[in-house]
């Protein structure tokens, strides 16, 4: 895949910033409002697929460390489970919110009606977005480095049933 | 509260922990990863038990997802469930047993079976205990959309599985069509719980149970899930992909995907059962079932019979085998609603074709492993290029003639006793049943004594001259299925009396599992 | 108790069964099981095939296409049919999925 | 008059969908068939918790004593659109290796399964 013009190169280098960062907004604010990990992963997946598109699936490699992906992947989906598993630990059930509504880390109490919202609670929630966040960041763009492989081989003719027919005519 | 108390979440919360773990256990030693692996699933059987003997002792278990207290579907003031929940009776207990079984002799065989140098090692793991994770959560769940989400779980780490050997054109392609028509009977099953939804309100399959009345968007949502359903448990005429993709996935997952399919199947029954039950014309669903059955029976076993792909002729009796669980639980269905003829012959039919679910997953999750181990030595399947195995291979032999005179109904194996009330019990609703069950039995012995002729006996040929036997973890896996089958064959009575028969009663019993959820009865 | 299952109609002892069949396997074995001596030379117990001299046993075996040719040749009709409708082709697959869909519907609207 | 107009763009939805799935031969045009349908299937879960005059079912801005929107059937189609995603990208991939091992995109020659 080659770089595109210099023209999209530039908005793309100054456009991806605020994609990320927009991304890491909408998952850090996912219990207060619309989005969540899911969301705001795919969102900076996006500046990925951003990357690629505009510098080329080559120079977009350099700029990710791809074999750490998988870790990242793993480490969010562990953050999910262990969170969950921790209702179970305390001794109340498999996904209990056992950080809602205590005070600390993520455990003020919303009040009931039309207000701001406060950052500092809904328990859990927040670090499970987080973790789902950090998961769907890393599959997405593993899957987007995935298929940009795929079409590299493709294009380069490496079709493989060309390949049985020639072995075939040898 | 103790641990043991959260016996039916560990049961997929084990699996699913390590599955997400591997990834970085990988880094360690592939030793740790496989183990890991393994341990998490033998884990999930013991969990089974506990919870097993907890229904044993108290009746369907619930557990309730993040709520104060684990037991309590319906805190007062609740006028219905609104969390999601795991309920478990006998029949889910059962499936679960028996798919933790499938899915830990198919990781313990993978270790030798699938060669390092193949490479996605770890991906392959996590995308098996996945797959486990799925497929348990199905036979679990009391949620409607928790069960799409689980079958969606299911499905889509196998397609991953069956594509694993990607060299392979067919298997990508076994793959490829394998999930169009999965996903668009899942499609169909979210379609027809959302109809659910609208009409009820809720999700509770109990609760849905207890409301249902039968109108037109009932009627819909009925036909869209149980034909959506059947076709993921591989019914004919819907059962094309089931040969494609048992044919091409690796051995390992093979075995398991059998599991995966009768989770299907169970989700089949408890819609018919549990959710429509007598509202719906319980003579038509049974003779639906029927119908499925016969055809699946009979296309099944006449389409193995010309194969000459060792596995793909396994696969379409599969599908034949499948015939007989329909039959069985079809019979059953359509005297739900005649009490005598229900305790003479309708139980005992259920009961047998409950039965033969867990001996299907075991001895043709171990006729599938055997087919891999010839895999494993000769890189073929065609059966063609075979011959004399039996001077070289003598564990492999001997798994596959116990496999092989299972599924073929043969005394004193597990698949004669299953078979055998099922052909006496439906022989009292209609004799034509069982005598087409009867033949379709001949008709797999006969294409077994091919598979047996034409790989194990017969002189040796020349590829056959270097091969070993397979390695201990692959011996150990098919031999862990042998024994059950032989034990299941000898002891079938302590099976009837203690899984099988009260799995039967549990889904004839359609307000026990309403009032386990909603309390008070209808 | 363990192994005593009934069926519906009858019950079935897996472990009378084999108790019985050890019985009758000792007696065939004793009775009829003797070993027959061969009356002829090996040379003469050879296949004749025409004259013909035997091809190795490598060739000599049924290979697995073959086996029940003639059950398969009997019942060519059918298996034609079920060629058709087995084509591989993945929109046929949907196309008998939908038309089982809507086969059922429509008997579940009649009944 | 426009009471019904969300059913029937679900029905025809779906009923696109599947055409493509039973009647196109292009594997690409097959996967666009089955997101389709799968945006008819999340389309009807939206509209089943639809209420007039609801707004957004947000906590903090809920004002009392009106309706909101259901949120259950929205958290339903987020689920539902990430397990598509899921579906999506893996059709893609299989798309691109099978369009590797057979050179073509038709389905009528990608058949080395059959009988």
């Amino acid at each position: 895949m080659k770089p595109m013009s210099k023209i999209v190169r530039t908005v793309a280098a100054s456009i991806g910033w605020f994609v990320f960062v927009f991304g890491i907004y909408v998952i850090v604010h996912g219990h207060l409002t619309p989005g969540g990990g899911f969301q705001g992963g795919a969102v900076m997946a996006t500046g990925v697929a951003l990357l690629i598109v505009a510098y080329g699936g080559w120079s977009a490699e350099k700029c990710v460390r791809k074999e750490r992906l998988p870790v990242f992947e793993s480490a969010g989906l562990l953050t999910f489970i262990l969170l969950a598993f921790g209702g179970a630990f305390l001794g109340v059930t498999f996904f209990f919110n056992f950080l809602a509504n205590k005070g600390g880390l993520f455990g003020d109490t919303l009040p009931v009606g039309i207000n701001p919202g406060i950052f500092n609670s809904a328990g859990v929630i927040p670090l499970m977005n987080m973790g789902v966040g950090m998961e769907v960041l890393a599959g997405i763009s593993l899957i987007l480095f995935a298929m940009f492989y795929g079409t590299k081989k493709v294009r380069e003719g490496t079709c493989l049933a060309d390949n049985e027919k020639k072995e075939e005519d040898a | 509260m103790s641990w043991t108390e959260h016996a039916p979440i560990l049961i997929i919360a084990a699996p699913l922990l390590v599955s997400f773990a591997i990834p970085l256990l990988e880094r360690i030693d592939y030793r740790v990863r496989n183990a890991a692996a393994v341990a998490s699933l033998v884990f999930s059987i013991w969990m089974v038990l506990i919870v097993l003997h907890k229904i044993w002792v108290s009746g369907p278990v619930v557990y309730v997802f993040g709520a104060k207290s684990a037991f309590l579907p319906l805190p007062s003031g609740f006028k219905f469930p609104v969390r999601i929940m795991f309920e478990i009776d006998h029949m889910s207990a059962f499936m679960a047993l028996s798919g933790s079984i499938a899915a830990t002799v198919g990781v313990i065989y993978s270790w030798a079976f699938i060669r390092e140098k193949e490479g996605g090692l770890g991906k392959y793991y996590s995308l098996f205990l996945l797959m486990s994770v799925g497929m348990l959560g199905m036979e679990l769940t009391g949620d409607a959309f928790n069960f799409f989400v689980f079958l969606e779980i299911a499905s889509i780490a196998s397609f991953g599985l069956i594509a694993y050997r990607r060299e392979d054109p067919a298997s990508v392609e076994a793959s490829f069509k394998y999930m169009i028509v999965s996903t668009i009977g899942a499609i169909f099953v979210l379609v027809a719980i959302g109809f659910l939804y609208g009409r009820y309100d809720a999700l509770n399959m109990a609760y849905i149970a207890k409301h249902m009345k039968l109108g037109i968007v009932e009627r819909v949502a009925f036909v869209l899930l149980v034909v959506s359903l059947a076709m993921k448990a591989g019914a004919v005429p819907m059962h094309m992909w089931v040969s494609d993709a048992y044919g091409r996935a690796p051995a390992a997952v093979t075995a398991t995907l059998v599991s995966v399919s009768q989770a299907s199947l169970y989700g089949l029954f408890r819609v018919m059962f549990s959710m429509f039950g007598v509202t719906m014309n319980n003579h038509f669903g049974g003779w639906m079932l029927i119908i499925f059955g016969l055809l699946s029976m009979f296309i099944g076993v006449t389409m193995a019979m010309v194969q000459k792909d060792i596995k793909r002729l396994m696969a379409y009796h599969a599908i034949s085998q499948t015939g007989y669980m329909l039959l069985g639980v079809g019979v059953g269905l359509a005297v739900l609603d005649n009490p005598v003829a229900l305790k003479s012959y309708g139980l005992a039919a259920m009961t047998g074709g409950i039965f033969h679910i867990m001996n299907h997953a075991m001895y043709k999750g171990l006729l599938f492993l055997t087919a891999g181990a010839i895999f494993y030595r000769l890189r073929t399947f065609n059966l063609n290029e075979m011959g004399g195995l039996a001077r070289k291979m003598k564990y492999t032999t001997i798994y596959f003639i116990i496999g092989a005179a299972a599924i073929a109904g043969l005394p004193p194996f597990n698949g004669f006793a299953s078979k055998l009330i099922i052909y006496e019990s439906v022989y009292k609703f209609n004799p034509l049943l069982s005598v087409v069950a009867m033949v379709v039995s001949v008709l797999t012995l006969a294409s077994f004594v091919k598979v047996f002729h034409s790989a194990f006996l017969g002189p040796e040929i020349s590829k056959v001259k270097n091969v070993r036997e397979v390695p201990r973890s692959m011996v150990i896996g098919m031999g862990v299925m042998a024994v059950i089958c032989v034990l299941f064959g000898l002891f079938p009575g302590m099976v009837v009396k203690y899984l099988a028969g009260p799995a039967a009663a549990s889904l004839v019993n359609h307000t026990a599992y309403i009032s386990s959820v909603i309390g008070g009865g209808m | 108790m363990w192994t005593y299952i009934t069926t519906g109609s009858g019950f079935w002892n897996p472990i009378w069964w084999l108790v019985s069949f050890i019985i009758v396997a000792v007696f065939v074995y004793n009775f009829f099981g003797k070993e027959v001596k061969a009356k002829y030379s090996p040379d003469k117990m050879k296949p004749f095939l025409s004259g013909w001299d035997e091809a190795s046993k490598e060739a000599m075996q049924v290979k697995a296409s073959n086996i029940y040719w003639g059950f398969t040749k009997a019942m060519s009709g059918y298996y034609r049919f079920l060629g058709v409708c087995h084509t591989g082709i993945i929109n046929d697959y949907v196309v008998w999925f939908m038309a089982v869909m809507v086969l059922t519907f429509v008997a579940f609207i009649i009944a | 008059m426009f009471y019904d107009l969300h059913y029937i763009t679900i029905v025809f939805l779906i009923a696109l969908g599947i055409y493509a799935v039973m009647f196109q031969h292009n594997l690409i045009k097959i996967a666009i068939g089955i997101d389709i349908l799968e945006s008819g299937a999340n389309l009807l879960l939206i509209v089943l918790g639809y209420r007039n005059g609801g707004v957004a079912p947000i906590f903090t801005m809920a004002p009392q004593g009106k309706t909101m929107v259901l949120p259950t059937p929205q958290a339903l189609t987020l689920t539902a659109i990430v397990i598509g995603l899921a579906t999506t990208a893996l059709m893609l991939s299989l798309i691109v290796m099978l369009y590797r091992h057979y050179g073509t995109l038709d389905t009528r020659e990608i058949r080395r399964l059959k009988g």
